[in-house]
C-alpha cells in the first residue's frame, strides 16, 4: 500500500524526523490561505501516487498567496500518468546547502534490510544507481540487532559529509531504519533529506510503502488509505479474496493460482492476444468467487472474450465446472468463455459444462489459442 | 532416492486442528506420509486422522520423534511457530502459511540458518517425493515417482508442469514448492545443490516468476555447479512493472525481476525456457537426450 | 535503585499486566478514606524496601473503614528490618482462586535473561528452589529475539494450567519480560500472580529492582526513588562517585578499587576487627575525595580507627600522599588512622607522610593489624 | 609466550581523543605496545600521542591491519563500540568502560560469540604481557615478565597481587582483568583456559570475588582440566547478603554468590586459596614445588 507525500512526512514526523512544515489543499482558495499562513516562498505539490510530477508540472514555486493559488489551480485536477490530482501539499521553501538522498529497502537477494544513500540528493537513485552506482552507500543492518549507530555513522562519512553533520545524519537514518521495521514498510524514501543554509537537517521530499500482509497490527496506516488513488476494481476484488490487476488487452483471465495465472497470461500473449486482467480466485474456485470474478472481469469494456484456466488439485474439477455452471446463471456473460480444466476429476468436470452447453479444453495452448480466435472472430 | 522428504520422514503438523491443519494432515495421511504428531496449544489429547495431538512442539517431538514439522498456522503465528519448532530441533520446516510479514521474516530467516535448519517457505504448496512423503497441499495424484527433480516459486503452475511431465512419461524425485514471497528461507540454489547432489535426480526443472533476483543467481550457480540436464519456466513475460501479481514476491520493481532478463540468464547458464508450461517436457526430454 | 511495591504496580500497568487497583496512604485517615471508596475486603501493606513484610506484620486484611485505619495505624511507623514505614498500599481484597510465582531474572552464567514460574506461588522463591527446584519452571529468553510467545506457552502447560487460561498467562508473561527489558531492570517479579475466582488474571503483588548503570535512559524510574528508604551517606557517597556501603563494624575502611576495598575488608577481620563500611574512592583519590571519604567514613559514630589503603598505579603515590595531607587539614579526625601506600612513587609518598606526622605502612596485612590494635587500644 | 597478547599485537584505540583514551594510549605507547591506529568519529587526521585517528574502525583496520581493539568510550556508547570493532573483523576486543547496562550486555555477549571474536571486559583493567604489550590502564612498571598467568575480576587487587607476585621473583606471563560486571565476555574459565594450553604459562593464579557462580564453573574447570599449579584469592568474605560492593557484579543474592562456596569449591578442585592477597605468592611457590 501506498501512502501520500504528506502522509509519509506525518509518520517520519511521528518517528523523530525533522520534517519541512506543510498543509494540504484540495483547492486553490485553500493553497493561497496557506501560503499566506506561512508567509514568503512556498512549494505547491501534487499528491498523487506516482513518480515524475516534477517533469510533468505537478510541483511549482510561488513567492505569494496569488501565485500559489494560480500554482493550485493548474495543478489540481491534472492527470499525471493517469492519476488525477485531488491534494496538493502546501510547503514552506527551504533554502539547501546540500541535497542528500536517503532511503531503506529490502535486500532481497541478502533477506535483511539495507540502508542507502547519495550525495546525489533530489535525482532518481535508480539512475543514479545505473550511471555511477559507486555514489550509492549502502548498510546492511544486522538482522537480529538491526542497524546500528556505527553504520549509520560510517555511511557518513562516507557521503564526505563535515563532521559537524555527522551525529544529525545518524540520527536520522537510525529513525528513518526505525520507522521501517515498526511500520512495516517496504520502502522509506527522503529524496532529497537536505541541508538548510542554516545548517539544519530537513526531510523535504518523503515516499513511503508499506507490506499489505502487515496491515493488520497498522490501523493508522490503513487509515491512510487513498480509496481515489485505487483501482476500483481491484479494490473490489480484495475485498473478495481475490488478487486482481487491470491490464490494457482485451482477454479476461480468470485462473486458480498466481503463478499460473500469469503462465495464462504468457499464453495469451503467445498465441497472439493480450491479457486484459491478472486475476488469482485464490483456492476454491467455488459458485460465488466465480461469479464475482466474471463481475470483475466484465467491468473492463474492453474485454472481448474470458479464458478460465483452473488446474483442479485439492479442488475437483466436478465442483468449479458446477462452480462456473451457476455463476453463469448469475451473471450474464455477452461475450465467449474458453473452460480449460484439468486436474483432479477434469471429466467429470468437462461432462458436466458440455451438459451446460459450454466447451472445455485439455491444455492451456490449445485454451488460448481458442480464446484469442474468439476475440477477434 | 530423493531430497529433503522420504518414507523415513516423521511428520509434524502444526495447527493440525485448524480447517487446513486438520484438512491437509488427512490428505498427507491417505497418501502415505507418516505424519507422527500435531500441535495445537490447548489440545493435547485430541486426535486428527489418527495422529496424535500435543500442546507444544518440543513436547510432541520428544514423543514422537519427529523429524519435519509442516506449518498451517495463521500469519500472525507463523513466526512463533518456525522458532518453536527450529528450537525443538526439527531440521527441516515448511511453512504453507500465506501472508507472513516480510519484516518478521528477516530475522526467522537469521534464526534458522544460524540453528542450521532448513525452511521451505513461506506461501508454498510444500514438497513432495512421489510414492513416499507429501510434506503439502499438492494433489498427490498426478505426481509419479521418477529421476526429475522440479524447483518452483508457484504453487498451481507447478501441478500443471507436474502433470505434464507425469503424463509424458517423466516422473519426479521430489518436487519442491520454494513459495512466492520475497524472504523464503530455501533459494533456488539452495534446492538445486540438492538435486546435483542426488544421485538418483537425473534432470532438474525450474520453474521462476517475475520479482528479485533469485532466478539470475540460479543461473549463476547452474552455470558453474550444475551439470545435470535442466528445463525451465519463467511466468510473467506479460506483467506490468510496479504491480504484485499475487504472491508478494512477484513484482518487478525499478525496473528489476522482468520476464526478460531471467530467461535471458538461465538461457545463458545453457538452460532451455519453454514459452508455456507444457514445452517444459519437451525441452527436458530434449536436454536428456543431448 | 529499588521501588516500591505501588511503584513496581504502576510500572507494570503501563506494560499491560492487569495490576490490583490499589492507592497509597500516609495515615490512618487517608487509608480509611481508600477502602471506604474500594468498600469490601481491602488490604493494609506496608511500603519499605525489604521483604518479610507479611511476617514482621506489616500486611492486614481489613473488613471496614475503620478496621482499615485501624490496621494502617499499627503499620505506619513500624520499624521493619530497619526499615521505617511511611507509606501503606490500601488494595482491594482478590477473591483468589489460584496463586502462581512469575519472576524476570538475569541468568548469569548463561549470559541470558530468564523467565520463571511456579505453581507455588505466595510463597519465597528462594525457598521453593531450595525444597523442591523441579516445581520452577525456566524458560531463557533468546539474546537477539527475546522472549518468544511459544516459550510463554510451555511454562503455562508446564505449571499445569487449564488450557483457557493459556493465552493469558502467555500475555502477561511476554509482557513482563518486555518490562524487564524495556525498563532496564534487574529484577521484576509478580508473587503473587492470581487467577481470581471469576477466571481473571491480576498481579496481587510485584517486586522490581533497577540496573543503577542503565538509569540515565529511565528519567520515570529515577524519579521513583524514595530518598527515605536509601541510607543517607550511601546516597550522599554516590553524589561524589564514591562507592560507599554502611556495614556493623567499626574500623572503617578507604580503599582504591572495588575489589581491594573488599579484600582490606577481609584483612580487617583476619586481623581480628570489623569493617565499619566498603568504601571505593575510585580512580583518583585526590584531596577533595579522600576528605568526602573521611566525611562519610566520620559519620558513623561507631567508627573507632580509619584504614586508608592506596595501591597507587596510574595515580602516583606522591600525588596520594598529598591529597591525604591536605584532607586531614581539611577535615579534622578523632579517631587514629593507619596509611598504606604501595605502587608507584609509595616512598615518595610515604615521605610526605611521615613530614606530616602521619605513619605509614608497607603491606596491607601490617596495617590491617596495626588499625585494629588502634581501635581496640 | 603469553596469551591473548604480545609483541605482535597491532592495537586501536576506540575513543583515542577523550580525556582517558587520551591519557592511557600515551600509557600504553610508553609501555611499548604497538598501538596502530585511534578511533574518534570526526576527528580523522588528528594524532594522539604519534598515532593516527581515523572516523571508523573499519578504515582504522583496513589501513593500519589493526588485531585487537580497547574501547574507552562512555558507557552509553560501549555496545556500538563493541560492535563496529567485532563487524570490521577485530578478534580481540577490551572494553574499560565501566557501567554498561546489563541488558546491552546480553545481546553483545551473543554477538560476539557468534562472530567468533573475544571480548574482555567491560569494567575492566585490561590485560598485559609484560615486556611485550600493555592493553589497559594497568600500572605497566609493577609486573615483570615470567611464567605466571594471572586471571582477576577486579582492578587495584591485581595490582597489589602482581606487585607481590613480582616481588616474590615471579614474572608473569600475562595478566588478565576480565571484569566486575554481572556480564563480562571472557570468563575464568574461558582464560584459564588459555592459560593451561599456554605452553610458557607454567602455574596460574586466580582471583576472584562474591557474585555470581564464575568462580564455581572455574573450579568445575579446574578439576577436570587444569593440571599447573594454583594459588587463588576471593574477596569479599566480609560483603553483607544483597548489598553491591562497587562492582556491579559484586553482590551475594538469594544466598548465593558468597565469598565462603567461591572458597570451597576452588579449595575442592585443588586450588589453594590466599587469606590475603599477600599470602598469594607463598600459596603459589608451594603449589609450584609439590
Amino acid at each position: 500500500m501506498d501512502v501520500h507525500e504528506y502522509q509519509a512526512a506525518e509518520i517520519l514526523a511521528r518517528h523523530g524526523v525533522p520534517v519541512n512544515p506543510g498543509q494540504v489543499a484540495t483547492s486553490p482558495d485553500e493553497a493561497g490561505a496557506i501560503a499566506r499562513q506561512f508567509g514568503g516562498t512556498v512549494a505547491i505539490k501534487a499528491q498523487v501516487h506516482t513518480g515524475g510530477r516534477g517533469k510533468a508540472g505537478g510541483i511549482k514555486l510561488a513567492h505569494s498567496p496569488d501565485e500559489a493559488k494560480a500554482a493550485a489551480a493548474q495543478i489540481l485536477g491534472m492527470d499525471i500518468r493517469g492519476h488525477v490530482v485531488n491534494k496538493v501539499l502546501v510547503v514552506k521553501g527551504a533554502e539547501i546547502a546540500k541535497e542528500i538522498y536517503l532511503g531503506v529497502v529490502l535486500d532481497r537477494p541478502a533477506r535483511q534490510i539495507l540502508v542507502m544513500a547519495s550525495a546525489e540528493g533530489g535525482v532518481e537513485i535508480e539512475q543514479v544507481a545505473k550511471e555511477s552506482p559507486e555514489k550509492i552507500i549502502q548498510r546492511r543492518a544486522d538482522p537480529m540487532l538491526g542497524f546500528l549507530p556505527y553504520q549509520a555513522r560510517e555511511i557518513a562519512f562516507a557521503l564526505g559529509l563535515d563532521s559537524k553533520l555527522v551525529n544529525g545524519f545518524a540520527s536520522i537514518a537510525l529513525k528513518l531504519y526505525e520507522t521501517y521495521v515498526k511500520e512495516d514498510a517496504t520502502l522509506v524514501e527522503i529524496n532529497p533529506l537536505i541541508i538548510t543554509k542554516s545548517g539544519e537537517w530537513l526531510a523535504l521530499d518523503s515516499k513511503m510503502s508499506f507490506d499489505d500482509n502487515a496491515l493488520f497490527r497498522h490501523a493508522q496506516t490503513e487509515e491512510m488509505r487513498d480509496i481515489a488513488e485505487e483501482n476500483p476494481t481491484e479494490l473490489d476484488a480484495r475485498h473478495s479474496g481475490i488478487s486482481f490487476v487491470k491490464l490494457d488487452g482485451d482477454i479476461g483471465c480468470i485462473v486458480n493460482g498466481a503463478g499460473l495465472a500469469m503462465a495464462t497470461m504468457d499464453a495469451v500473449k503467445l498465441y497472439g492476444g493480450e491479457p486484459a486482467n491478472f486475476l488469482d480466485v485464490g483456492g476454491g474456485a467455488k459458485a460465488d468467487q466465480v461469479a464475482k470474478a466474471f463481475t470483475l472481469v466484465t467491468a473492463d469494456p474492453n474485454v472481448r472474450a474470458i479464458l478460465i484456466n483452473i488446474f483442479g488439485g485439492i479442488t475437483r474439477g466436478d465442483e468449479v465446472a458446477e462452480g462456473i455452471k451457476e455463476a453463469m446463471e448469475r451473471v450474464k456473460l455477452d461475450v465467449p468463455l474458453v473452460v480449460r480444466l484439468s486436474g483432479t476429476n477434469a471429466e467429470e468436470g468437462k461432462q458436466i459444462l458440455a451438459d451446460a452447453g459450454i466447451s472445455a479444453t485439455d491444455t492451456m495452448d490449445e485454451a488460448a489459442e481458442q480464446v484469442v480466435k474468439q476475440a477477434h472472430a | 532416492m530423493s531430497i529433503l522428504v522420504d518414507s523415513s520422514t516423521r511428520l509434524l503438523v502444526q495447527g493440525i486442528t485448524g480447517r487446513e491443519g486438520s484438512f491437509h494432515t488427512q490428505q498427507m495421511v491417505e497418501y502415505g506420509t507418516n505424519v507422527v504428531a500435531g500441535v495445537t496449544p490447548g489440545k493435547q489429547g485430541e486426535q486428527v486422522a489418527g495422529v496424535p495431538v500435543f500442546d507444544t512442539v518440543a513436547d510432541a517431538v520428544a514423543k514422537t520423534g519427529a523429524n519435519a514439522a509442516i506449518i498451517y498456522v495463521p500469519a500472525r503465528f507463523a513466526p512463533d511457530a518456525i522458532y518453536e519448532s527450529v528450537a525443538a530441533g526439527i531440521p527441516l520446516v515448511v511453512c504453507i502459511t500465506e501472508g507472513v510479514p516480510v519484516v518478521d521474516m528477516v530475522p526467522v530467516y537469521a534464526y534458522v540458518k544460524e540453528k542450521g535448519a532448513r525452511l521451505i517457505g513461506p506461501n508454498c504448496p510444500g514438497l513432495i517425493t512421489p510414492g513416499q512423503a507429501k510434506v503439502g497441499i499438492m494433489p498427490g495424484f498426478i505426481h509419479q515417482p521418477g529421476k526429475v527433480g522440479l524447483v518452483s516459486r508457484s504453487g498451481t503452475l507447478t501441478y500443471e508442469v507436474v502433470d505434464a511431465l507425469t503424463k509424458a512419461g517423466l516422473g519426479q524425485s521430489t518436487a519442491v514448492g520454494i513459495g512466492g514471497d520475497p524472504i523464503i528461507g530455501s533459494s533456488f540454489v539452495d534446492i538445486l545443490k540438492l538435486f546435483q547432489d542426488d544421485p538418483e535426480t537425473e534432470a532438474i526443472v525450474m520453474l521462476g516468476e517475475i520479482g528479485g533476483s533469485d532466478e539470475e543467481e540460479a543461473a549463476t550457480f547452474i552455470k558453474k555447479h550444475v551439470t545435470k540436464p535442466m528445463a525451465g519456466f519463467i511466468a510473467g513475460q506479460t506483467a506490468p512493472p510496479g504491480k504484485r501479481m499475487g504472491h508478494a514476491g512477484a513484482i518487478i520493481s525499478g525496473g528489476s525481476g522482468t520476464a526478460a532478463d531471467k530467461i535471458k540468464a538461465l538461457e545463458s547458464a545453457g538452460v532451455g525456457v519453454a514459452r508455456s508450461p507444457s514445452q517444459v517436457p519437451v525441452l527436458l526430454k530434449e536436454a536428456m537426450q543431448a
